[in-house]
């Protein structure tokens, strides 16, 4: 279905502002978690420049005023902002010489990676299971789905990667328990993330299936004579699916942010694990960069999954 | 032409009630009780709850060994009469120890669970219910939360705080009262022009008595089995927190923090108690919640889970009536 | 729409699967494991002895092995002038792997850029300008031509001749990269052994051998590196398991017994960790400067019996071992590797009267009733209240909860709370002295006992808040043990160039230490490595400062 | 000589629910011929909607279960036992044989496809025909229904529709590949009056032209007197009277009719006589009484109603109904209190 075509579009040119409004809300979103993440960063106890020995005081000062670190917190958040216009969040302050825009453009991409796999491969499991458990209720493979549900709720993350990294690497040595070099190192993370999904979507799928199927509209399909098939599919999942759009957005942009268990234990080099570290690290500049960008991330994939709802469901009227 | 023998004295109105066949009218929460415990999933769930709060509250009381009571003497003992869950790398009794998690467990699982709720509920109704820019700033707000990992206050607070159950809460508050705000407000928008509501503003009721007297209820169920399941996520958050390091501080325990210190036993014979015990407690725990949950849901929307407790019975019946039998229902 | 994502995850896998292929297996690899990153490839702002494997990637003037024997790496000759201030070095001919070659001034640039520190600042000639002027140029270390350099020392100093790992640095290549320097694998040039591919942050940095490296043909052996960094323990031992790696340092304390304690090999890395008590009585805040913690507090931590107590009342043999058995329970102040003679320093010269490691209930209850006595208190439930700063790192936590926990069992001390920091604002709290005790862990130097020794000199004479607030002496400056005499011999030893003597003097002033017991030695950090048998000749490059492949091979496997 | 449609024999259909069997049809028989109206009275809840969503086995089974009787489809050369056919056989009849028009079009037009489009589907499903064709069609029997401009509602969404345009493409859409039997199930219930009339006449020129039969379920008796030619009414899933629309309405035989009939106002009714209803409420079909289902709220009462369920009385040529009163054993002599008749000799009561 066309953009144009669709009736809730009053034209291209309401449309083209409502872009333009959400895109200016976007800017100041984005805007206010800077600041907010900025002084709640600051609010961190302690000197990053301190390493284990204390006899390295003189030299964390010294590295304090040449960082300006010790100005008025007001003057470095103007700097702060200054660098923000320009796109540039400067250097890790833990480590020296290490780029904040380099680590983003260098790693941003693993961790895209790896969200991109774990939803490709996991949404679309979900919403099949969740539909087949739907049609086939009360049978073997509604409990199996079930029982998924629960045993990935019920069992933490960390454990179920031990488990799959014993069977996969040390028992069947398939995959490499962690690291990060080619495509059969992301496969186990991608398991473990894709779990997750798998019994979350599969769960909202298989409630939406059964709402929709409640409705009129399916009994009228079903009196025009249209076969079970397709009044699942072109009337009842198509239905259905139009709020997890909604859902997906945050999904995606939850993902995005990388996950910090999985990439922590398979070792991954993705975002999530750098912003923990860089915080307990208190290298202001790197989580400073790293929250910006992904807030960035999130309010775009928000504005994206808006326009697309706004055109996969005529019932939404946009602007 | 039949003959059998027939009264035809008229009987009068008074001797009849025109209502007298019809069933009792039932009440909205009586019936779901009655689904509920009907469902013996559900008792079980109950019963496996009460029993782990039970223990959590009476184990350490009762027990001869403190919680951090080291005793480098009795270090890695396997389970045995004095230690029935054996002891760790220091001696200190496993018992013990998993109970008083499981204390902390539950705690941050029900105020966990509870707190962003009440926050959000609070937060969603002004919102909707007065609309206008309050509305749009308070939504703004939301979003802006939601786009900030919350990753910084909880460590933040951690921190400031130390890692306890209150800091938990607080920090879990803070950083998931956005969902139910936003799930509140739709309802509250929802009901706000409906007849009943329109009713009580008539008789003059004010915005908040009318929010929590007259709409709260209308949505009491589904919020029953929001929370129910929203209590393993906090169980959970606590685990990821401890596997991360900002969980609760030691001395104090929790149950994320014994099961997370196990893990790395779980290959070693000698030692797999100290796996073993928290994380059976822990899924048993999310376990029972999950499906206690899940059962309410069905107890307060009877109709999906009679098509599938019936799905299988029914179509054998329809089958053997097609086959032309007299069937009994 | 299932069937197009169906078909992307397809395309995927089948993209990925072909790049997991071309990846084809490369022999004559040593992949390590290692327990933490370099911080940062800055030769300039190194500090932490977490970037030990950096010395992979450059080359040394000179260097210590173990048996601390002097090996020259770019050192030529060096010689040093009658009086012992002034060291002229000359260096060989070398390259960096980027063709540029190695000239004196490259010395001189790292030794005024790193090497150079407000605490050692005061043994070089003018070296106190360069610091307070933060200059690039020091007086007394200037370059007299390509090859030659020398060191000028304000007054003759022993533990000068310790200080050797001096790295080239190119002063025009680092001002070209400004920031940028040391960030990735391209800012940096190479005069090592080995030259980066590539550095995973968090996951893993594979080197390969230069071919420019002065010694390539003789030494390393090894073509390929490969540096593994989980934080993981359970995946380090699937890692190992899966042979992804042939040699895991620093095996954590959970999969020591899982793999066979038999095939590990323990090693002591040389830091002392254990008890320090705020004896100064102060604290120190950034406005309002020292401040007194409290009279009683004070008094009860300048008490010796009341230290004595706590040490006594712990089994520091059972408590480390089950704690953390890759440490080693000590009973000493300084380095158990430091050698003397045939032997080591700590078998060489043994302190008298010393708490036994095995503890002593009654000895403790003894002592702490004395302590009482002396500070008059009826019972333990008057004491008051000391706050135990430690780190928030699972061993430092359970060795802090678990004695804790003792004391409270033994000497019924209920009045010790923890006060657990992650590390950075720990180590605030204890320069600004915001503590009563504190598990201090002593870094040094294995050649040079002094640089630990000196750390219990009084500076400037004072040691109590008044004295300080008199003189401005940053806090951190401030020494919890007040001694003149110790603060003597340690002076005389700096000037003592004949080690028999000097090592005897250490010996006295150690056990002047340790009858005032400032410190509470609890264990000498060490840790297991394992390897697997086909690898050959490996040295736990921790000992060696990176060198300790030096003649490791890998047979075929 | 009519040509019948339909012959449905003692239909008992029941609802499978944990908390029992709902006897929701207990033996309803009627039949249908080519161009007739029936006309399906009732209160709600009485099983009209089932009976006839049954004939097109639309509601899910389970939990719906056809316990027994016959329903008997013929149309020239095809002769069906629905009760007895498969889903997959029942397809080929569903929106050709019958087709239905469903009470709210709101609900029952899917929101999220463009209304032609789902006319277009029908059609598609049923007959081999290109797209194009299939789209003209559907446009031509918008056009029929008298909608404005067919092209532009062919692209709408029912969302973007009134209520009346939307009750409109609904039979449009019923019609897609002309029924020989049309359902309307409470097709104007959800209309405003004016609207209504329009679609009702609108229904019975479509019937007239297309020569349809059309069974017609309301509790309307106004719309009843305009569509119906002849009328079953219906109480606690049975029929407990039926006949064309004189017998029920000028000699109504049973006393629910009665009340029905007393409960509506008519011009002719002098002032001051008020509107009669009738107490209590409808049994409980999760078990029905043993006598006559409405003996509890039949003021007539007698033992007999209460013991024994009265069979079918013939009152005269296809007029039936199911009370003891009908008995030729029954002593009493009961007038109909309602009706045609009645109201007429009154008048001349009067005039005298």
């Amino acid at each position: 279905m066309s953009l144009l075509s669709s009736v809730s579009w009053k034209g291209w040119d309401s449309m083209l502002r409502y872009i333009l409004r959400r895109f200016l809300i976007s800017l100041a979103t984005v805007w206010m978690i800077a600041t907010i993440c900025f002084f709640l960063i600051r609010m961190l106890p302690g000197n990053p420049f301190i390493v284990a020995n204390p006899l390295d005081m003189t030299n964390a000062e010294r590295l304090m005023d040449y960082y300006g670190l010790s100005d008025p917190l007001w003057q470095q958040y103007v700097r702060f902002l200054g660098n923000l216009v320009h796109l540039d969040f400067g250097y890790s302050l833990a480590h020296p010489g290490r780029s904040v825009n380099d680590v983003i453009i260098q790693y941003f991409p693993v961790t895209a990676q790896l969200a991109v796999q774990a939803i490709l491969f996991g949404i679309p499991t979900g919403i099949l299971l969740g539909i087949l458990s739907a049609y086939r209720r009360g049978s073997g493979l509604d409990y199996g789905t079930q029982m998924l549900t629960i045993l990935t709720t019920a069992i933490p993350s960390y454990v179920l990667a031990a488990l799959l990294q014993l069977l996969f690497s040390v028992q069947l040595h398939w995959f490499p328990a962690s690291g990060w070099k080619n495509f059969s190192y992301t496969i186990l993370p991608t398991i473990c993330l894709s779990l997750g999904l798998i019994a979350g979507y599969c769960r909202f799928m298989r409630t939406l299936m059964l709402e929709v199927g409640q409705q009129d509209y399916l009994r009228t399909a079903k009196a025009k004579g249209l076969s079970n098939i397709r009044i699942i599919v072109f009337h009842q999942i198509r239905n259905a699916i139009l709020p997890l759009v909604t859902n997906l957005g945050l999904e995606i942009a939850g993902l995005l942010m990388g996950s910090y268990v999985i990439e922590k234990i398979f070792s991954v080099p993705g975002l999530g694990k750098y912003f923990v570290t860089s915080i307990n690290e208190l290298d202001y500049t790197m989580a400073l960069g790293l929250v910006v960008f992904q807030a960035v991330v999130v309010v775009a994939a928000n504005f994206l999954v808006d326009l697309l709802y706004g055109i996969v469901d005529p019932r939404v009227k946009v602007a | 032409m039949d003959t059998r023998e027939l009264d035809f004295t008229p009987v009068p109105e008074s001797s009849r009630d025109a209502d007298q066949i019809v069933r009792p009218s039932t009440r909205y929460w009586p019936e779901v009780w009655k689904r509920l415990f009907r469902n013996r999933l559900a008792v079980f769930c109950l019963i496996l709850i009460a029993v782990i709060a039970v223990l959590a509250i009476v184990a350490p009381i009762l027990s001869p060994y403190a919680y951090d009571e080291a005793d480098l003497m009795a270090s890695n003992l396997a389970p045995c009469r004095e230690h029935p869950f054996g002891t760790d790398k220091t001696g200190r009794d496993m018992w013990t120890r998993v109970w008083v998690g499981a204390r902390a467990s539950l705690l941050i699982g029900f105020l966990g669970a509870l707190a962003p709720f009440l926050l959000g509920t609070v937060i969603g109704a002004t919102s909707g219910w007065c609309g206008g820019w309050v509305d749009m700033v308070i939504m703004r707000i939301c979003d802006i939360m939601l786009c900030i990992p919350s990753m910084i206050y909880l460590i933040l607070l951690l921190i400031v705080m130390g890692g306890s159950v209150q800091s938990m809460v607080l920090a879990m508050a803070l950083s998931g009262w956005m969902g139910s705000a936003r799930g509140f407000r739709g309802r509250v928008m929802q009901f706000k022009n409906r007849e009943f509501t329109l009713a009580a503003r008539l008789q003059g009721a004010s915005g908040a008595r009318i929010v929590f007297r007259h709409i709260l209820p209308n949505i009491l169920g589904n919020i029953a089995v929001g929370l129910s399941s929203a209590v393993p996520g906090a169980i959970f958050m606590e685990a990821g927190m401890s596997y991360i390091g900002l969980g609760v501080t030691p001395p104090r325990t929790s149950l994320g923090q014994l099961s997370t210190e196990g893990i790395n036993f779980f290959m070693l014979p000698s030692k797999f108690h100290l796996f073993l015990f928290p994380a059976l407690v822990i899924s048993l725990m999310i376990f029972a919640f999950f499906m206690f949950g899940n059962c309410l849901r069905d107890a307060l929307d009877p109709r999906l889970r009679d098509e599938e407790y019936n799905a299988r019975r029914l179509r054998s019946l329809r089958r053997a009536l097609r086959r032309g039998k007299k069937v009994q229902a | 729409m299932l069937k197009r994502m169906l078909s992307c995850i397809l395309c995927l896998c089948l993209v990925f699967g072909c790049t997991s292929l071309s990846a084809a297996a490369e022999n004559d690899t040593l992949n390590i494991l290692i327990s933490a990153e370099p911080v940062t490839l800055n030769t300039l702002e190194s500090k932490s002895n977490l970037d030990t494997y950096v010395f992979y990637l450059t080359s040394a003037l000179l260097y210590r092995s173990i048996g601390l024997e002097v090996i020259p790496e770019l050192c030529d000759t060096m010689t040093v002038s009658e009086d012992g201030t002034t060291y002229t070095y000359t260096i060989k001919d070398a390259r960096y792997s980027d063709g540029t070659p190695i000239v004196a001034d490259d010395f001189v640039y790292f030794m005024i850029k790193n090497y150079l520190t407000g605490d050692n600042a005061w043994m070089f000639v003018g070296g106190e300008d360069t610091i307070n002027g933060s200059l690039d140029t020091c007086e007394g270390i200037y370059a007299l031509d390509d090859k030659t350099f020398v060191v000028t020392l304000a007054a003759p100093n022993v533990t000068f001749n310790g200080k050797l790992e001096i790295y080239p640095v190119n002063r025009a290549f680092v001002e070209a990269k400004g920031a940028a320097y040391g960030g990735t694998p391209a800012d940096l040039q190479y005069s090592g052994p080995y030259i980066l591919d590539d550095w995973t942050i968090g996951t893993s940095l594979t080197l390969h051998k230069n071919p420019d490296y002065i010694y390539a043909d003789t030494y390393f052996p090894v073509r390929n590196v490969g540096l593994y960094y989980s934080a993981d323990i359970s995946s380090r031992y699937s890692m190992w398991q899966n042979d992804e790696v042939d040699v895991m340092v620093n095996v954590p304390n959970e999969l020591v017994e899982l793999l066979g304690e038999e095939n590990c090999n323990k090693y002591t890395a040389g830091n002392v960790v254990g008890i320090e008590f705020n004896t100064t009585g102060f604290t120190y805040t950034e406005g309002d400067g020292f401040q007194s913690r409290g009279e009683d507090v004070t008094a009860l931590l300048k008490n010796r019996n009341f230290r004595m107590a706590l040490c006594y009342a712990v089994d520091r043999e059972a408590l480390v071992d089950s704690i953390s058995p890759s440490e080693t329970a000590f009973n000493r102040y300084v380095d158990p590797n430091i050698p003397y003679g045939e032997s080591t320093y700590v078998d060489s010269f043994p302190m008298e009267n010393v708490i036994p490691l095995t503890g002593d209930a009654d000895k403790a209850r003894e002592c702490l009733q004395k302590a009482l006595e002396e500070l008059g208190y009826a019972s333990v439930s008057e004491l008051p209240k000391l706050s135990y700063l430690c780190f928030e790192t699972d061993v430092q936590k359970m060795f802090a909860v678990t004695m804790v926990s003792l004391w409270k069992s033994i000497l019924g001390l209920e009045n010790i709370e923890i006060n657990m920091q992650p590390i950075q604002s720990a180590i605030m709290s204890m320069v600004f002295m915001n503590y009563d005790l504190y598990t201090q862990q002593l870094t040094l130097n294995p050649d040079n006992m002094l640089e630990l020794l000196s750390y219990w000199e009084t500076t400037g004479g004072v040691s109590d808040a008044a004295g300080f607030q008199a003189s401005g002496v940053p806090s951190f400056m401030a020494s919890i043990h007040a001694n003149a005499d110790y603060d003597a011999l340690v002076e005389s030893m700096y000037a003592n160039f004949d080690e028999a003597s000097r090592y005897a003097d250490a010996a006295k002033a150690e056990q002047m230490l340790y009858d005032d017991f400032v410190f509470f030695p609890l264990y000498a950090g060490g840790g297991f490595e394992i390897v697997k048998p086909y690898v050959e000749g490996w040295v736990n490059p921790y000992l060696e400062n990176g060198y300790g492949i030096a003649n490791t091979t890998v047979a075929a496997h | 000589m009519s040509e019948r449609l339909l012959t449905v024999k003692d239909l008992r259909v029941s609802f499978m629910t944990a908390s029992g069997e709902v006897q929701a049809v207990r033996g309803v028989d009627f039949t249908l011929d080519r161009g007739e109206t029936l006309a399906i009275v009732g209160e709600s809840g009485c099983g009209k909607s089932v009976t006839i969503q049954t004939v097109m086995r639309l509601n899910p089974e389970p939990p719906a279960l056809i316990r027994g009787g016959s329903i008997l489809y013929e149309n020239g050369s095809v002769k069906a036992e629905i009760t007895r056919l498969s889903d997959r056989e029942m397809r080929a009849y569903r929106g050709k044989a019958f087709s239905m028009i469903f009470q709210d079009a709101m609900t029952s037009l899917n929101p999220t496809t463009r209304v032609g489009r789902q006319i277009v589907e029908g059609i598609l499903h049923h007959e081999n025909v290109s797209r194009a064709e299939a789209k003209a069609r559907a446009i031509q029997l918008l056009g029929k229904t008298g909608l404005p401009s067919p092209e532009s509602v062919y692209g709408c969404y029912p969302h973007t529709l009134s209520g009346g345009q939307r009750q409109r493409a609904m039979i449009a859409l019923a019609l897609a590949s002309n029924p020989s039997i049309l359902f309307a199930d409470e097709p104007t219930t959800a209309l405003d009056v004016t609207i209504q009339a329009q679609i009702l006449s609108l229904m019975s020129d479509i019937q007239k032209e297309n020569h349809m039969a059309m069974i017609f379920i309301t509790h309307n008796l106004g719309v009843v007197a305009k569509m119906a030619d002849r009328v079953a009414v219906m109480y606690a899933g049975q029929i407990v009277e039926s006949g064309t629309l004189r017998d029920i309405f000028y000699t109504p035989r049973h006393p629910y009719t009665w009340g029905l009939l007393g409960s509506i106002p008519s011009l002719r009714m002098d002032l001051g006589t008020r509107l009669s209803s009738i107490p209590g409420t409808p049994p409980d079909l999760f078990a029905p009484p043993r006598g006559c289902a409405f003996a509890a709220r039949c003021p007539y009462c007698m033992q007999a109603c209460l013991s024994e369920d009265p069979g079918f009385y013939q009152v005269d040529a296809g007029h039936r109904a199911r009370c003891w009163l009908l008995d030729r054993r029954c002593p009493r002599e009961v007038e109909a209190p309602v009706g045609r008749d009645r109201t007429v000799r009154k008048a001349e009561r009067e005039a005298e």
